[in-house]
């Protein structure tokens, strides 16, 4: 089993069973629903902004999948929460990059956090969505919210 | 090539079979590959990608088009192809339309219905027009590739779809069918054999009730063609599909059966050349069956590969396939039987079932048990196996799936069954 | 593979090219073969096949389905084809979509456009809808893929099928465009290169009057893709369709190219497996493009092929294989002007045509001079080329029609032009 | 181009010249078009029976096509005129056999005649449909004339 020792970090599975968000959450600024299409799994994130609009300060959300995308969720939700926006477009990027390094480089564990866990998961193309998916929708609340700002 | 079909089969194949495949020397993550995922897409035999090649260094060229003597020799591989197929379907060739899949086959059924009731047929196609108030039936397990067709048919001719409900384990029985099959039914389309479940459709006793009921009968058989000797026309079915690359031949190949004087009745859906008698700037008319419905330049090589593959399987013997894979079918439900906790879905044990097998293991998705057994070298398929609304019915979202097939050992069965024993305690799901 | 493109194109290829191509290595009724029939299918070099059969040993697994090693091996091959070809007609990934063959991707717009006019697309697909009154604009070269799908599609919607007329030559001008295409117009479909006289429609202009007036613009490429640079964005056509096999690709796979926005919204005409996000037994709701429209298990080892001879047309380089032939179709249009009462069908001498000619011998029936051809070892095609309304126009039931690809040599241009003038005198038709 | 000469012998490619019994028949008791959609070449066959009802008396036809279509029309209007229907029957079943033959055995020429020299396209099986074209029409004539007759 060494061989998924990569990809299923300790802290990944941690997360997968915490589920660190897992809920709804009341009176949203945004909120947006992911599906993978290859599994079907989906994801609904919602986000909620402080009063000055520039920091989150709430992060929801509810979906179904598999150990790393609700890992993934979870990790999420811990990272984010408390964030200027402008920090979460660079964690939302600098995520992204990381899940397309195919396993290679090294990730900004200065700036990701306990995420970089993550970073295993790029090895595995078909799990690499798996990943994205809260991010994907944190990027579209985040894009949301602050258009309705403007 | 002909092997003893009593020494090949019976659970132990010898070696000499597993060579012909070079895919399956393969190894995967550090171990032997076990390939458990034949129901989604078979290995081919060295025999069938020879036979493929030689025709395309030696044979090649426009099939049907022109006169040349290359073009005799390309035709007379083709239609030799057909023939080879139609005789392992118990079908006259002309009741042989190659397809681009077994999806593609079914679309042609179900959009030449759709043209039959746009008057495009003529009242020669009366028999396939649909009104309001007609109705389609399917089953509650079918792939989406014998779903979708018939909404979209539905949704074009105002005809109602219904469905013959399935159980909690995902199967029917002829009762079921009987309720819903009634004398409004124009078309009943359901799966021979589920690529969920294993289980097999009483196929000869449905149509029966829909012929009853004066309608057309319409045969998923994409996982029973491959897996077990098949009569057509015994069956008494009136079209099926089934895709080469689930049967050892290629892909970008797939067979329409239908009864002659229906498949000539039948307007062709896609239409191009090769396929007609006259056409004018305003109208074509079109060739009998099977060339009717082959617009274009057709997969020839592959049709050529398949015959290949059939004569592989034909010198097997489908008996003999059929008993081999029963016997791992115990198997493989023996192993998951014994590992608490986990969930079969189909036939329960000791019923009939094809060698396939989907599981949910509770607590844990199922493209997580599927990593940890690709970690293993255990190649299966997760997910919904393009089977949405039976896996909503099951109350799963996704299940993991092993299937064999004539290459497939008892011991990668075995392994599959120790692996799939150690996944809750992986996730940490508790035993 | 690469090859310099100076050494390897301008009339004289090298031995190593020909040497790629095992076909053209064999005899025909006792005498070297000239394959003059690229035009209806091309033959293959050595690389494409090895790049195929290599996938089948090593990478071959279910596409898109499941989310094991295998499948991210096979579905990373399938996926870098499409890449691979979408660079090549200057496209995007989401541009490119996998069909059966060139005939069914005109079908698929077609038949789309039926199923938009019928409601099904929503009013998303409004810009697809046709009704009585609206004018579907052809031409009357077209090959019978490109002409019976419109028919259908005209008669299931009530829309009229109209067509630019072609001189007694078989070409046709842009003013001869612009007097059928109006503000009527929903649709003009024509082919970029004619397969029967090797005119090359002026694209880019047909385009622009045809977008003034709010039409979509269908372009059938099989006969120019594989021989000259092409750019579909350049060219500013909405969809365009092509075939592997004429492109020294295998059979069973074909592209449909269209712009993004309109094939996200065109509804997917045959349906199934992997095209879905929602399925109930209701209904279902569909990817994006391309796999909206890639139903059933794919061509997967024929994407790969392709893939392989996209990279080895590139290595050759588009421009000169354009200058190749442009070379080819002098010396050939040559040769057959030099024959007394020979009637060559298309440009007239010095005019420029692809490399391909079509001829009647008067008194000579097409299929007997394809006969006297074969005896001497040269291959070519005879018949009405899927082109019936433009035969029956230039007022001829069948033509001989001689065409050239990369492999293609003088030495067999000459050798068909001298076979040719003793033609009539075989057959006692005079001078 | 010797090669050839098993395929265009100088009795096919005079008869494909004389055309015997091209033009139309006036008053035919059964007439049949048929089609080859290989190339789209037709013909259409007409017959008179004499008044016995049992012995074709003249045959015409009109069609366009190769030299192996025109020739074999033009040698069954020559070897079937005045044969008896029983005969005809005969005469068709044995130059299918022969045009089956792929150039195998020997075609019976005390029965065939001159339509021997067909033997040699059995050979091309792509133009075997040319030779039967005329005898498939022949065929059709006699059985639906006789039918009438019944
Ligand atoms: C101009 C043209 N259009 C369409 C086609 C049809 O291509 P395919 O038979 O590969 O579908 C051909 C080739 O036969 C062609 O030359
Ligand atoms: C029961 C069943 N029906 C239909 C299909 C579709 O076959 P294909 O993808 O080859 O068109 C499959 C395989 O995926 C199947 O298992
Ligand atoms: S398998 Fe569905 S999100 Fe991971
Ligand atoms: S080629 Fe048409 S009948 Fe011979």
């Amino acid at each position: 089993m060494s061989d998924l020792s990569g990809l299923y970090q300790e802290l990944i599975l941690d997360h997968s069973r915490r589920r660190v968000g897992d809920g709804e959450l009341a009176d949203p600024h945004a909120s947006h629903h992911e599906l993978n299409p290859t599994c079907g799994d989906e994801i609904t994130l919602a986000i909620r902004l402080d009063e000055s609009g520039s920091t989150i300060e709430r992060i929801g959300w509810t979906g179904d999948g598999c150990s790393i995308s609700m890992a993934s969720a979870s990790a999420l939700t811990e990272l984010a929460t408390g964030a200027e926006v402008e920090q979460v477009r660079r964690l939302v990027d600098a995520f992204r990059t990381m899940m397309r390094s195919k396993g290679a480089g090294e990730a900004d564990e200065e700036l990701l956090g306990d995420a970089v866990a993550f970073h295993g998961v790029s090895k595995y193309v078909m799990r690499v969505k798996c990943a994205m998916l809260a991010w994907v929708a944190l990027e579209a609340c985040v894009a949301s919210a602050t258009a309705r700002d403007a | 090539m002909t092997l003893d079909p009593t020494a090949t089969l019976g659970g132990r194949l010898p070696a000499t079979l597993r060579d012909q495949f070079p895919y399956l020397a393969q190894e995967l993550n550090g171990h032997p590959l076990a390939y458990l995922d034949s129901a989604a897409t078979a290995q081919r035999p060295t025999a069938v990608l020879d036979a493929e090649r030689a025709y395309l260094e030696r044979s090649n060229a426009a099939v049907h088009r022109g006169a040349s003597t290359l073009v005799g020799t390309s035709t007379g591989a083709f239609e030799e192809a057909r023939a080879t197929v139609a005789a392992f379907v118990g079908a006259g060739d002309r009741e042989i339309v190659w397809t681009e899949n077994a999806t593609d086959a079914i679309n042609l059924v179900a959009l030449g219905m759709a043209d039959a009731s746009a008057g495009l047929g003529g009242s020669e196609a009366d028999v396939f027009a649909l009104r309001p108030g007609d109705e389609i039936v399917v089953t509650e397990a079918e792939h989406h590739a014998n779903l979708i067709p018939w909404q979209r048919l539905a949704a074009k001719t105002g005809a109602t779809l219904r469905w013959i409900p399935v159980g909690d384990d995902g199967t029917w029985g002829i009762d079921d069918a009987a309720s819903v099959i009634g004398d409004r039914t124009r078309v009943v389309a359901f799966a021979h054999v589920s690529n969920v479940t294993g289980f097999a459709a009483p196929v000869a006793d449905v149509a029966e009730i829909a012929h009853r009921h004066g309608a057309l009968v319409v045969l998923d058989a994409c996982q029973s063609v491959p897996h077990r000797p098949i009569d057509f026309g015994a069956l008494g079915v009136d079209f099926a599909a089934f895709s080469a690359h689930k049967m050892l031949g290629p892909t970008g190949i797939g067979v329409l059966y239908g009864r002659e004087q229906l498949l000539d009745a039948l307007p062709p859906a896609r239409t191009g050349g090769s396929t007609i008698t006259t056409v004018t700037m305003e109208r074509a008319e079109f060739l009998p069956s099977p060339h009717r419905f082959e617009a274009g330049t057709q997969p020839v090589s592959q049709a050529v590969a398949l015959g290949e593959a059939v004569r592989f399987l034909d010198g097997l013997g489908m008996g003999g396939v059929h008993a081999h894979e029963a016997e791992l079918a115990e198997l493989l439900v023996d192993e998951v039987a014994r590992i608490p906790g986990i969930r079969l879905v189909g036939p329960p044990p000791g019923a009939p079932r094809a060698a396939l097998a989907s599981v949910d293991v509770p607590g844990v998705h199922a493209h997580d048990v599927g990593q940890f057994l690709d970690a293993q070298g255990i190649a299966v398929r997760v997910g919904h196996h393009c089977a949405q609304p039976l896996h909503r019915r099951l109350g799963l979202r996704a299940t993991t799936r092993a299937s064999a097939y004539v290459y497939t050992t008892a011991d990668e069965i075995r392994r599959y069954g120790a692996a799939l024993a150690e996944v809750r305690g992986f996730f940490g799901a508790g035993a």
